[in-house]
């Protein structure tokens, strides 16, 4: 067995040195009525060939975006991704390491992990960013307890365009803690400056938004944190695609006080929903609350730059029940795409790419509007999403775009049955023109 | 950025290999690019008619300015200043460091899987949702639970999973219970998922044989109790023998058991959490079954379930209908979402592929061979170290570093670090809490009886090493990229971020 | 396998880094296996049915027996015991190790290249035609040259194809010619080549200038020269000015003239062997082209021939008939073929995909930057190091260490072995042959300022450490992973195999 | 230019060094009317999305291996790779590096290639092997001009059965030696003994054979080579597919003196015919003949073992036109790939791999035979490969075979006239079963 490299002599000498006959004596310590007398019931093993030949059929029985143009976002992203990302973070020096726990030998690792958090203090506009989360909803799940934490009330306010997983992950995370989530409805596309100031209290710890929204429209992130600010309550806004801080303004700028986010367009795999990357980004005063591990700089006997984890008395495993958090195990690896991925596109990469997705959005935008029976479904400003309002189902138009080679946007209605005509369509950097001109040329024919 | 300092003579020089390495912001220069996009082939609009100015960033993030080259040589020389299980021998304990094998590579990473969008149509998804389907099946048949949830990114994260599926069981039943136990030798994701399920968290101690103090246990098991969570083989590394007995007291009271099933690899194939009467527990297939640890994650925690628990599973689960999968969001009494999505599926394509890889004599053999390496390496370190608990171990045994601290002033943490002086990684120190000085090995199943060998001799010259040579193993690493770092200044004064000059 | 041995203090250690890591043969243990292949699915049939015993081999050969972990740990380690592009500066002299891109090995190594079989009938393969059709267009374009063949694996099979098709032309011609000429500077393949192609050598001195003599030159040619192989810009890094004259000279009496392109990056763009009057050149497409070199190959010599050269052309060549692609033995004056099938394609793609990438403009901006970063780092190297021309030169330069052998007994192989200290690969030395103790330095445009900078300082410094610490450097290398090794006892008493014991 | 970091400061700075006002004043040097004054005339540079799509489409426009069932062999073979081959033979600290000049900085390759000069020797069983040639081919036409070279004799022979692109490049690579090539026909598929006895004369330096023969036939190396050996010619063995060897009877027992063969079989991609290995092993008293680089084992200067590249005074940069051979640049990292290959396959996966080839060559061969009309072309015991006569033309044949996802055999028609019925199939271990039966299938229909 290629995996085991102990052979019969070599387990003879061992079970020798140990003074026990055989294996079975190793296992007396369990109660025999609960050892298994028979094989695990299991689909037989199967050799390399044969199983590389059947990881291949199941592959094949997905359609996947190199075999699709892809219109499908809402939280995933089909970014490019340059091969320098794969080839450096998927060495695996890096892959098959574990926490740097000891960090004399783990230079490399804790290095790119303290670059990885400087990158995502420069994309935010925030201080401190950690180590990572395990994606942008549980991150954005574990900022509610956080704010909850900080300014020690006990009510949450949801943006209704929040993403409708992060906002049921939301709602899970917090179910047993006290803390009493609201929506906040959006109107017209964007959260409710109104609703927001109506439904803020004294026992408001944050109300969260997402900027661009589900919807893709641009939040007044400004507006909202001063609506909550005034009333002692924190903002946290979440990010679905980092990639618009390129050229967007960043929420630290104006006035976020916990930013989260999904690091999954910084060049991570779409992969079926995951592994993907939980960001979460604060205020230097905040730092002692965060969640998760932290990378900082320090230095050896010798005065060499060096780095560690740090502020390890907020983590469960010093603290136990008392921690900021229970995360543990993170998403290192995906941490490490995104920097290699931001290193890469570097100060006039991220921009280029921004401002890619934003001008063939909106060429896209204004060639669906332009067919006849096609309409945007919100007015405000967006980067690489928008809603569209369809005169026949969404469904039916994705049915259609598939026999032409094109994954079509998400039909909104499992999220909001009022927008049961509402199609949410996503154009990043790698859709074509003439992949554009391709499905509007469809919806011609769809009305 | 200058010239990196050039050693002037070889004695006097700094080793070339102790040089540190500039922060990727100080490589490059103003101006300078690595990547490569296309000019926008859509009709020019001017960006004021796109997004108004006061939605867009004023100034730049002050990413890095570099060449492609410039990236390539920085990371691949951060990747060489790494220790990895394609390098050398990681025995941490509780970290189940087994080879990852290449084949799981190959298959993760096919388009047809790491190029799906979550939101693609079933019916262009078959073949994942199949994989999900299966591998949910085979994950019951090894635990011996009925359904299996793979929305947990990690083990904490399934803890947690399955304390709020246990909180919404008794909810359902309208019973309110305020308590979860934890033994003291419990990791520290434990009583912290209780915490943040919204329990008080009650501690068991151990007895003098290293399982849970049964009578203890007994005085605190109340009807106030939701569950009990448990490590088996535990966080020592020891069957805990009472198991039948720890499972009927806990039901006694109507709570749940709960398995923290780190150490699965112990009782692959061995014995099934299922029979042995817990009712939920969590997998670490980044454990067990050798989806790579990238550096502290992705993971994937899968959660079992008895049937009872079934209902409260996070939604969607997987379900076949006739020859199709389909995700399903019928779940009424569902505890909602643990994370966007299904779960880290690239890391159970991965697992999938090993277990296919295995087969279930093949598991039973990995459990078998985990045992036997670290009895054999226990019984050879015994002498050389104190042993707490001196009873065949499983997959996993706990050393004291107290002899060499008492008699010599050498710590648990310098012998650690002077193991990596010796070109392995460091066992797990201080964990578990209740013993002193702990020192916990792991070796794996996939280790030669060559690399054990030559551990324990290095674990024994150390031992020396702490008697004839103490300052030297209290200075501890000398042969790393960095001598001793000073944890202390970094906890005091964080520098957690690289900013830009002026 | 016994234990590494251990460090018992630090200070009287071995260096963890200078362990000697086993031979692969040495790893393991008797039945161990690393492999997994199916059992058979056909019938059983007893194996004498199929071959009999006498032609099937009686001992296993005695490869490795190794677990998978055995072998990723070996070549891990060996692979962490290297020195590549991606790790640091390669300044080898006449090598142009410039970076190789990541996406160049994400084009090669599609399934619809790299596992295309050579014998696929050309329908299914016209991918695979058209880029090769593609690139020798872009080739013949870059180069002036009518026609290319991609079979030659390296340079010096590129060469020799050169030359064969040279003596096929003559033959043809009906005139039998036996020398070939070839300038003191050339590289050991142009003479070697020559020779194996059955031609007498001849060598042609240069001047002070280290431009060919040209007055030499024509004393030796005659009607018995089938070629002059030459080398522009040469090999001391210079362009050879008089080329206009050379070229009437070699034409005048019937002669072809071989241009050896291993320094085209100097010239990409700028100037074309075809419009220089070369007859026959070749391309290393390993060197100008950004395929890896993989340690010593493969490489690919792609070779191309003004349009009265072509009939001479290894078969097959890829022809393009209206859509389609096809491969045409149809060359009656063929030298025949130079390998099996059609070149190292693998390599092809990498070439094209890096053309691509660039276009013409951006191949210009290679060589203007190459040439600027070659005349910057002569420039400050000067003064350190004696520099026996000086004047500007293309991508490269020769500095000769003359100064220090004669001042203090420090040899260009000691101030080179020193420069590995430095984390730098150290330049070409002691070629071109013409030049005593020479230092050869090809930055490569593909290097930054920051990194000729460091470079530069630390010649600098091994120059003041020459004078200063000759000992020290006549020891070098010290931080490498072992010290300076025996070569003369090597060849003395040749060890080029490992042997099974007993 | 992401490959050139020279940004326009930088450059204007290294110009002021320099002394000269622009980049055109370093090419002075360069006759004016032969300096380009206008860009090149190549396709427009393409960004990497672009040209990654670019290359994905031309990659799609051929049908590979994976697509097809492969019964093509004929001198590239379509058998197994296991996942470490790829991982760790082209990680980048491999992949990137030059030939080890400085061995002190370049242990880990040239250890890498000493393992596998011992594994050639190991499965050839002849005394050295060197560090790699090009290809299989033309490593042959190498030998050959060694076996003059050390027999000082001016004839070489060549089997008929030898591959004919092997025979076709030792013609051209002899061509303009003093060396006189003859061919020794085949009879019933395996080289004529009596023919070679005939052939074979004072001047022979050498007989060329191959073994599995490209016919696939067995030869009878024992007798031919006591047959040269009796004159004071040598035997050269060529190996067109060394799995072969792991149940073959290696050419060092039977008495080859050079053996030569095509390394791509041990883990080399296809790659529509190259980059592949060539490989040349010899008997120790040849060693200072043999082309090409060796790597030997040393000590440093304190005497730890150490390897590094020797008897350096065979190649032309030390002796020029007295080289051994003009190669400089080889196939290193092929070689490290069939390394890597053999370590991870070892002693028992070799045999593995070799046995089924045998044993499902053997079940294709029985099943094709007892296809009414078909026929096995020649007596002689096979290995992976076998000669069908067909009663339909062979390309018509393999046209239909593709229909049904099948890649067939190589007809023999452009090399042999004489055999314009023949078809020769291969069958590896990677083919199943299944895939048999469907080929032999077909053939019912086509007769
Ligand atoms: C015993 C035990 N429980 C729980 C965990 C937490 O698992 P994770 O790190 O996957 O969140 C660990 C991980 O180290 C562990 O060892
Ligand atoms: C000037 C020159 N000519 C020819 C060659 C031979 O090329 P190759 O190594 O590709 O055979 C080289 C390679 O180093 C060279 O530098």
């Amino acid at each position: 067995m290629k995996y085991i490299p102990t052979t019969p002599p070599e387990r003879d000498r061992m079970l020798r040195t140990i003074g026990v006959r055989n294996v079975e004596d190793l296992f007396r310590d369990i109660p025999e009525e609960v050892r298994l007398t028979r094989d695990l019931d299991l689909p037989a093993a199967m050799a390399d060939p044969d199983l590389l030949a059947h990881m291949r059929r199941l592959a094949e029985r997905n359609t996947d975006c190199d075999r699709l143009a892809c219109f499908l976002g809402a939280g995933a992203y089909d970014h490019f991704t340059p091969s320098t990302v794969p080839h450096l973070a998927l060495k695996p020096e890096f892959l098959t390491a574990y926490t740097p726990y000891q960090a004399e030998m783990m230079q490399g690792e804790l290095q790119a992990i303290y670059e990885y958090q400087s990158m995502m203090c420069e994309l935010t506009a925030m201080d401190v960013a950690n180590a990572s989360m395990y994606d942008g909803a549980s991150a954005t799940g574990e900022a509610a307890s956080m704010a909850a934490d900080l300014t020690k009330r006990g009510e949450v306010l949801l943006s209704t365009a929040l993403h409708p997983e992060y906002r049921q992950v939301l709602r899970t995370f917090t179910s047993h803690l006290p803390i009493t989530v609201r929506d906040v409805p959006a109107v017209d596309g964007v959260t409710s400056l109104a609703a927001a100031r109506a439904a803020v209290t004294d026992d408001t710890a944050a109300l969260v938004i997402q900027s661009p929204n589900f919807f893709g429209c641009i939040e007044d992130g400004e507006a909202l944190a001063r609506t909550v600010h005034d009333r002692g309550a924190l903002l946290i806004v979440a990010i679905s695609d980092p990639v618009s801080l390129g050229l967007l303004r960043p929420p630290g700028e104006y006035g976020a006080d916990i930013v989260t986010g999904e690091g999954q367009p910084l060049g991570n795999a779409l992969n079926f929903g995951g592994p993907y990357l939980g960001i979460i980004a604060t205020r230097d005063a905040s730092v002692r609350r965060l969640p998760g591990r932290l990378v900082g700089r320090t230095v050896d006997t010798e005065g060499r730059p060096g780095y560690v984890l740090t502020l390890q008395t907020r983590e469960q495993h010093i603290r136990r029940a008392r921690a900021t958090s229970n995360i543990c195990t993170n998403e290192a690896l995906n941490a490490l795409i995104a920097a290699v991925h931001l290193a890469t596109l570097g100060r006039q990469g991220i921009q280029h790419m921004a401002d890619l997705c934003a001008r063939k959005a909106h060429y896209a935008r204004s060639a669906i509007a332009s067919v006849p029976g096609y309409r945007i479904a919100f007015p405000s400003p967006t980067f690489n999403e928008f809603v569209v309002r369809c005169p026949v189902p969404p469904v039916e138009i994705n049915r259609r775009l598939l026999e032409h080679g094109i994954l079509g946007g998400l039909p909104l209605d499992q999220f909001y049955p009022e927008l049961a005509d509402c199609w949410l369509v996503c154009v990043t950097e790698r859709r074509t023109r003439e992949e554009i001109d391709r499905l509007a040329g469809q919806l011609e024919a769809l009305r | 950025m200058s010239a990196p300092k050039p050693p002037v003579t070889a004695a006097r020089a700094p080793a070339l290999r102790k040089r540190p390495v500039p922060v990727i912001f100080e490589r490059g220069s103003a101006g300078r690019v690595g990547y490569s996009l296309p000019a926008s082939d859509v009709p020019d609009v001017p960006l004021d008619a796109i997004i108004p100015a006061v939605h867009r960033r004023a100034r730049a993030a002050a990413l890095p300015e570099v060449s492609e080259l410039d990236v390539v040589r920085h990371y691949t020389a951060l990747s060489h200043r790494n220790f990895s299980i394609d390098e050398g021998f990681y025995p941490l304990g509780s970290c189940t460091m087994k080879y990852n094998p290449k084949i799981n590579e190959d298959a993760a990473r096919q388009s047809g899987f790491a190029r799906l969008h979550p939101y693609t149509p079933e019916d262009l998804a078959q073949g994942a949702l199949q994989l999900l389907w299966e591998l949910e099946r085979d994950l019951a048949e090894i635990t011996g639970m009925d359904r299996v949830t793979f929305q947990p990114a990690a083990g904490a994260h399934g803890e947690l999973t399955a304390l709020l599926m246990i909180s919404r069981y008794f909810e359902d039943k309208a019973e309110r219970r305020t308590t979860v136990i934890v033994p003291d030798s419990a990791h520290g994701t434990n009583p912290a998922s209780a915490a943040h399920a919204g329990y008080n968290v009650v501690e068991v101690k151990s007895d003098s044989r290293g399982n849970i103090d049964l009578a203890a246990l007994r005085t605190v098991l109340t009807r106030d109790v939701a569950a009990l969570m448990f490590t088996n083989p535990n966080t020592l590394g020891l069957f805990e023998e009472q198991i039948l007995d720890v499972a009927r007291a806990v039901h006694s009271v109507g709570a749940q058991l709960y398995l923290d099933g780190a150490n699965f690899n112990a009782i692959l194939g061995i014995t099934r959490p299922g029979d042995q009467g817990f009712d939920v527990m969590h997998l670490n297939l980044h454990k067990t079954f050798t989806t790579p640890h990238g550096g502290g994650g992705p993971g994937a925690g899968a959660v079992g379930v008895r049937a009872h628990l079934a209902p409260f599973l996070p939604v969607p689960t997987v379900e076949r209908v006739g020859q199709r999968f389909t995700l399903s969001n019928d779940r009424p009494k569902t505890i909602g979402k643990m994370r966007a999505f299904y779960g880290n599926f690239g890391n159970l394509v991965r697992a999938y592929t090993y277990i296919r890889t295995m087969g279930g004599a093949g598991l039973r053999a990995v459990a078998e061979t985990a045992v036997l390496h670290a009895n054999y390496m226990m019984r050879r370190l015994r002498e050389h170290f104190d042993l707490p608990y001196d009873r065949v171990c499983k997959h996993e045994f706990v050393l004291s570093g107290r002899r060499q601290r008492d008699r010599y002033h050498v710590t648990t943490r310098d012998m650690a670090k002077r193991i990596l002086d010796y070109g392995f990684h460091a066992p797990t120190i201080y964990f578990p809490l209740i013993v002193e000085e702990a020192i916990m090995i792991e070796p794996t199943e996939t280790e030669s009886l060559q690399t054990l060998d030559a551990f324990i001799e290095a674990m024994i010259a150390i031992a020396r090493e702490a008697e004839t040579d103490p300052d030297m193993v209290r200075a501890a690493p000398h042969e790393m990229v960095v001598t001793r770092l000073d944890e202390v200044t970094a906890a005091r004064r964080p520098d957690l971020r690289w900013r830009p000059k002026g």
